[in-house]
């Protein structure tokens, strides 16, 4: 099934210069956030339909949004989100296992679904403080103030 | 038109292994509604991962989850290694890809044996169980611990397999193959037992796929999708072996697809094991530092198929360390396909998907960024957070 | 296609073999080769290098060197007699999780796993070993 | 001199004392015989071999504290479990026990046993729904539910042998084999011994039938909130109704107790001995079926073939008298 390489179909449906492609063969494409909706569709076209998981990082500047695709290739999609404007559009509509992992990011970093059919709480308790997103790296927490026990080290 | 009522289930319950907290709208036995809420089993292992360096990690990501734990240590060497740009000798990967197949051996036959629980058939359960010591004891025997395996490390394995170990583990799988048949005939004959898995937790090939469900239970509704085969990584590309889906939709198909995936891996294990190539089985030279950069690493766990994400800044620890297991990716769908059947069938709909929250809950929850900034907590801290704010808020007092 | 009470005549084969549960505390565990239990210390082989100190992911070793002073006084002409280094390994065994990380990874070999698995203690000192 | 004996029979011999040592008794076979099956060891330690475990659980249970909730009904709550006991002590002092008419047996006694032995499963089901707690309410109605299902092919089952005998004395029926009939009056009936069977693994409310505490979904299901003394006299109660419900089967199908005192009570051993160790063999062979399955099975299969099992005794009977 692999056999078949996935370079021609990809190239056409994406830029050359954003597709990069890994020393094990996975596709790395950086999207812009508007076009993300639109390069899922042409994905789930090629019959790569299984968004495994959205990584969420804090790279200081600006915030990246991986989403890895597994399917006959494999295809993350880089997206970058800019600081000031958290946001990112959901997939909710095409890819409906989307809707885990969207909250997931908006709990941890603070990245709103915009349009996201039913935003819970996914990974923190109820009563977590609302505006902390731990993942970020200028969260602060607290002082704690109680020396941690359990052995003499 | 019965009125509803809200029946909570978890995060304490007799059926629920691990602590999740299920919320079900009943009508009379009927279920109308389902929402899933997790995060208690959250340990911050991925924080801890960033203040080990890479050797140290493997240990840690190991306790993850105790029955796929050679899971997420081979997804993890795998991700490492591509970032080190390593070549692991054949014998290495063949040796990595048994305590592979024999894991997902004792996982399923650990599934089944729970399955029949959930369903109160115990003789089956126990006689399960029973069986599974075999492989438990071979598991034991190669690697040094039933449960924790630390059988990988990266570059390779830790251990050799010795002559006479090879042979004991051939004759291991006769008695194994033919338990699993008779197993086989009892899981589709029982009729108390079919009466309760068939026709219940159904999930439509076509809403399995939206879901992006995997493992069994996408397979078991008939979608076409294992990552040995579509991402071959480990010694995979050099072993011969069919995927197994079946039409069935409903947990009955899932107890199949399991079953046949036994009989699949034990037909793996005696192809690796007559065609052990010769040789080292560790990289010789590896590099503790790793050089900057992100891979994505997939392997098919017992329960489908399981994401690692590693970022390396040139240095001894990972910048980032990200883990999606799979039960992440069904438990949404287990919800869905709950919907529509009755209040007795909730824990074998749950179970069916083979939930496993230890893995699950495992999301870091705080970046430690010595070099660039300022230092935000460490894991210490971070744990000491933890019961300082139970103390305060609840009154706990570990 | 289901046949009723298809587990019964293997139910009856039970009755007449042997239970397989073996009666734990009462009979002996046998435990295969290789088996990782504790960490043993040879502080013969030992060179106070302390890598396993480093790498031990649940930092449950602590390794300790003393340095005795020579007893004979110095000769001239000879080199002063070297003072010889002891090195105690304090393990903390409720913190150890039994990897073998610090064998695998010891130069000198000075480290091995042996095959005990039954350490329950009351209190977490008495899981504070200390060998020589 | 009478009252004496009245004492001792009601107290002592097929009276309290007998009938908790021996449920005890049974309740260890049953639970041996179900581990064996699995290929466990099952009981162990306490007694030869772990036989006096039911006991110690028992003693166990009351040592332990007992907590009442606090909504529930604090009297009622107390009294189900002394109700269900005495229900089903009285049951069992009807049970011939060494020879074939029992303590004072009279026509239509078959009748008087059936209808004790349902009271335990209303005081169950009092016992949900008094302790005011969501599980147990739940697992109350579901005791309910099923009690409507397996009670009349009970009822069908127990009587059969009655009419086969043309009398409702227990004496009468158990001695019918032996004395009226033929011995091939006991194949005969072996429908309805397996419906019998069925139904009263269905009245212990032991797998395949026991969803009211199948502690995979109801939790404990009308027994919840009890602990202490007040769930020591329910699982007393439990193993006294399987020695009772056993007892009558094998009194009614196997031909009764003959002989004196010692072959007498030789043979309630055995023969209930044997019908629990088949009632395990049932436990451990299936698997717990849905309350709407066991509705559907039971007016579907149980029903239906007590029901033919009768006509087939109709015809016989019309037979032998024509």
């Amino acid at each position: 099934m692999v056999a078949r390489d996935w370079q021609g179909e990809l190239t056409a449906l994406f830029p050359a210069g954003d597709l990069t492609r890994g020393s094990d063969g996975f596709f790395w494409v950086k999207v812009d956030k508007d076009r993300l909706r639109d390069a899922v569709a042409g994905l789930k076209g090629l019959g790569i339909t299984n968004l495994s998981t959205i990584i969420a990082e804090d790279m200081r500047e600006h915030y990246l949004l991986s989403y890895p695709f597994l399917g006959a290739a494999v295809v993350t999609l880089l997206v970058k989100i800019d600081r000031d404007r958290p946001e990112v559009p959901t997939l909710a509509g095409t890819v409906a296992g989307a809707i885990v992992y969207e909250r997931e990011i908006r709990d941890v970093m603070g990245i709103t679904p915009v349009g996201h059919p039913d935003l819970r709480r996914q990974v923190l308790p109820e009563d977590w403080p609302a505006g902390v997103f731990p993942l970020r790296k200028d969260v602060t927490m607290p002082a704690p103030t109680v020396a941690p026990q359990g052995g003499d080290k | 038109m019965a009125e509803t009522i809200h029946l909570p289930i978890g995060p304490q319950h007799p059926f629920l292994k691990e602590p999740a907290k299920f919320d079900f709208d009943i009508q009379g036995e009927e279920i109308v509604g389902a929402r899933m809420n997790i995060g208690y089993n959250h340990r911050g292992l991925e924080k801890l991962c960033e203040e080990r360096n890479y050797y140290q990690c493997l240990y840690i990501l190991e306790r993850i989850c105790g029955i796929c734990s050679h899971s997420h240590t081979t997804a993890f060497c795998q991700a490492t290694e591509k970032l080190l740009g390593l070549e692991i000798p054949k014998r290495g990967l063949y040796l990595r890809t048994l305590v592979c197949e024999l894991e997902r051996l004792h996982s399923h036959l650990l599934w089944l044996g729970v399955a029949a629980h959930e369903v109160g058939f115990d003789s089956l359960f126990m006689l399960v169980w029973r069986d599974r010591e075999l492989v438990m004891d071979a598991l034991e025997a190669i690697s040094g611990n039933r449960v924790n395996y630390a059988f990988n490390t990266i570059g390779g394995v830790r251990r050799d397999l010795s002559e006479e170990q090879r042979t004991k583990l051939l004759e291991m799988l006769k008695p194994l193959i033919e338990r699993t048949g008779f197993y086989a005939n009892i899981g589709t004959n029982e009729p108390s037992f079919l009466a309760r898995i068939r026709g219940v937790g159904k999930l439509p090939k076509q809403r399995a796929i939206d879901m992006c469900t995997v493992g069994p239970f996408a397979r078991a509704s008939g979608v076409d999708r294992d990552a040995r085969r579509d991402v071959p990584h480990a010694a995979y590309p050099y072993l011969d072996f069919k995927v197994i889906t079946n039409e069935e939709c409903d947990i009955y198909g899932r107890v199949l697809v399991r079953v046949l995936e036994i009989l699949e891996s034990c037909k793996m294990v005696k192809q690796m094991l007559e065609t052990l190539p010769e040789g080292e089985f560790v990289a010789p030279k590896v590099m503790r530092r790793v050089p900057a950069g992100a891979a994505v690493s997939y392997y098919e766990a017992p329960r489908g198929e399981d994401i690692h994400y590693v970022r390396g800044n040139g240095t001894e620890k990972p910048e980032r360390v990200k883990v999606r297991a799979p039960t992440m990716a069904n438990l949404e769908a287990a919800c869905e396909s709950v919907v529509g059947s009755f209040v007795a069938d909730i824990p074998i709909a749950i179970a069916s998907i083979d939930p496993c929250f230890s893995c699950t809950d495992r999301t870091s929850v705080v970046l430690n960024d010595r070099r660039r900034g300022r230092r935000v907590t460490t894991w210490g801290e971070l744990r000491t957070y933890g019961i300082d704010w139970y103390r305060r808020n609840r009154g706990i007092h570990f | 296609m289901s046949k009723a009470a298809v587990l019964v005549p293997e139910l009856l084969r039970n009755l007449a073999t042997h239970p397989v549960t073996r009666a734990f505390p009462f009979e002996a565990a046998v435990v295969p080769k290789g088996f990782r239990g504790t960490p043993r210390f040879r502080s013969e082989n030992c060179i106070g290098c302390k890598v396993c100190m480093r790498d031990c992911p649940s930092d449950a070793i602590h390794i300790d060197v003393t340095v005795i002073p020579p007893t004979e006084p110095a000769v001239e002409g000879q080199p002063a007699p070297k003072p010889k280094k002891k090195m105690t390994m304090t393990l903390y065994l409720d913190r150890c999780v039994h990897c073998e990380r610090c064998a695998e990874v010891c130069p000198k070999d000075s480290i091995y796993l042996d095959e005990e698995f039954a350490m329950a203690a009351f209190s977490r000192e008495a899981l504070k070993i200390v060998m020589e | 001199m009478n009252a004496l004996k009245v004492a001792l029979y009601l107290l002592v011999f097929p009276g309290f004392a007998f009938q908790s040592i021996f449920s005890t008794w049974l309740e260890w076979l049953d639970r041996k015989l179900y581990a064996r099956m699995q290929n466990r060891r099952g009981p162990l330690y306490t007694g030869w071999s772990g036989m006096m475990q039911p006991v110690a659980d028992i003693i166990k249970l009351l040592a332990k504290e007992d907590i009442t909730p606090s909504h529930a009904d604090k009297k009622a709550f107390a009294f189900m479990p002394v109700l269900s006991l005495a229900a089903v002590i009285t049951a069992g002092l009807y049970i011939p026990v060494w020879h074939l008419s029992s303590f004072n047996s009279f026509e239509g006694d078959i009748v008087v046993v059936a209808y004790l032995l349902t009271i335990p499963s209303f005081s169950l089901f009092l016992a949900g729904w008094f302790s005011v707690s969501p599980y147990s309410l739940l697992g109350g109605t579901r005791v309910l539910t099923q009690l409507f299902a397996y009670e009349v092919p009970f009822f069908l089952a127990l009587l059969t042998p009655a009419v086969m005998s043309g009398s409702w004395r227990i004496a009468r029926i158990a001695a019918y084999p032996w004395t009226g009939g033929h011995w091939w009056v006991m194949p005969v009936q072996i429908i309805a011994f397996g419906v019998a069977l069925l139904t009263l693994q269905a009245k212990l409310e032991r797998v395949p039938f026991d969803i009211p505490e199948a502690e995979t979904e109801v939790v404990g299901g009308p027994l919840t909130e009890y602990s202490g003394k007040k769930l020591a006299l329910f699982r007393l109660q439990k193993d006294i109704l399987m020695y009772v419900g056993s007892a009558l089967v094998a009194c009614v199908f196997l031909g009764g107790f003959k002989g004196g005192l010692l072959l007498g009570t030789l043979q309630l051993v055995l023969k209930t001995s044997f019908v629990v160790g088949l009632l395990s063999v049932v436990r451990a062979a299936c698997a717990r079926i849905r309350i709407d399955q066991i509705v559907s099975f039971s007016w579907k299969w149980l029903a239906p073939a007590s029901l033919v099992q009768l006509l087939i005794v109709l015809l016989i009977k019309a037979k032998g008298a024509m």
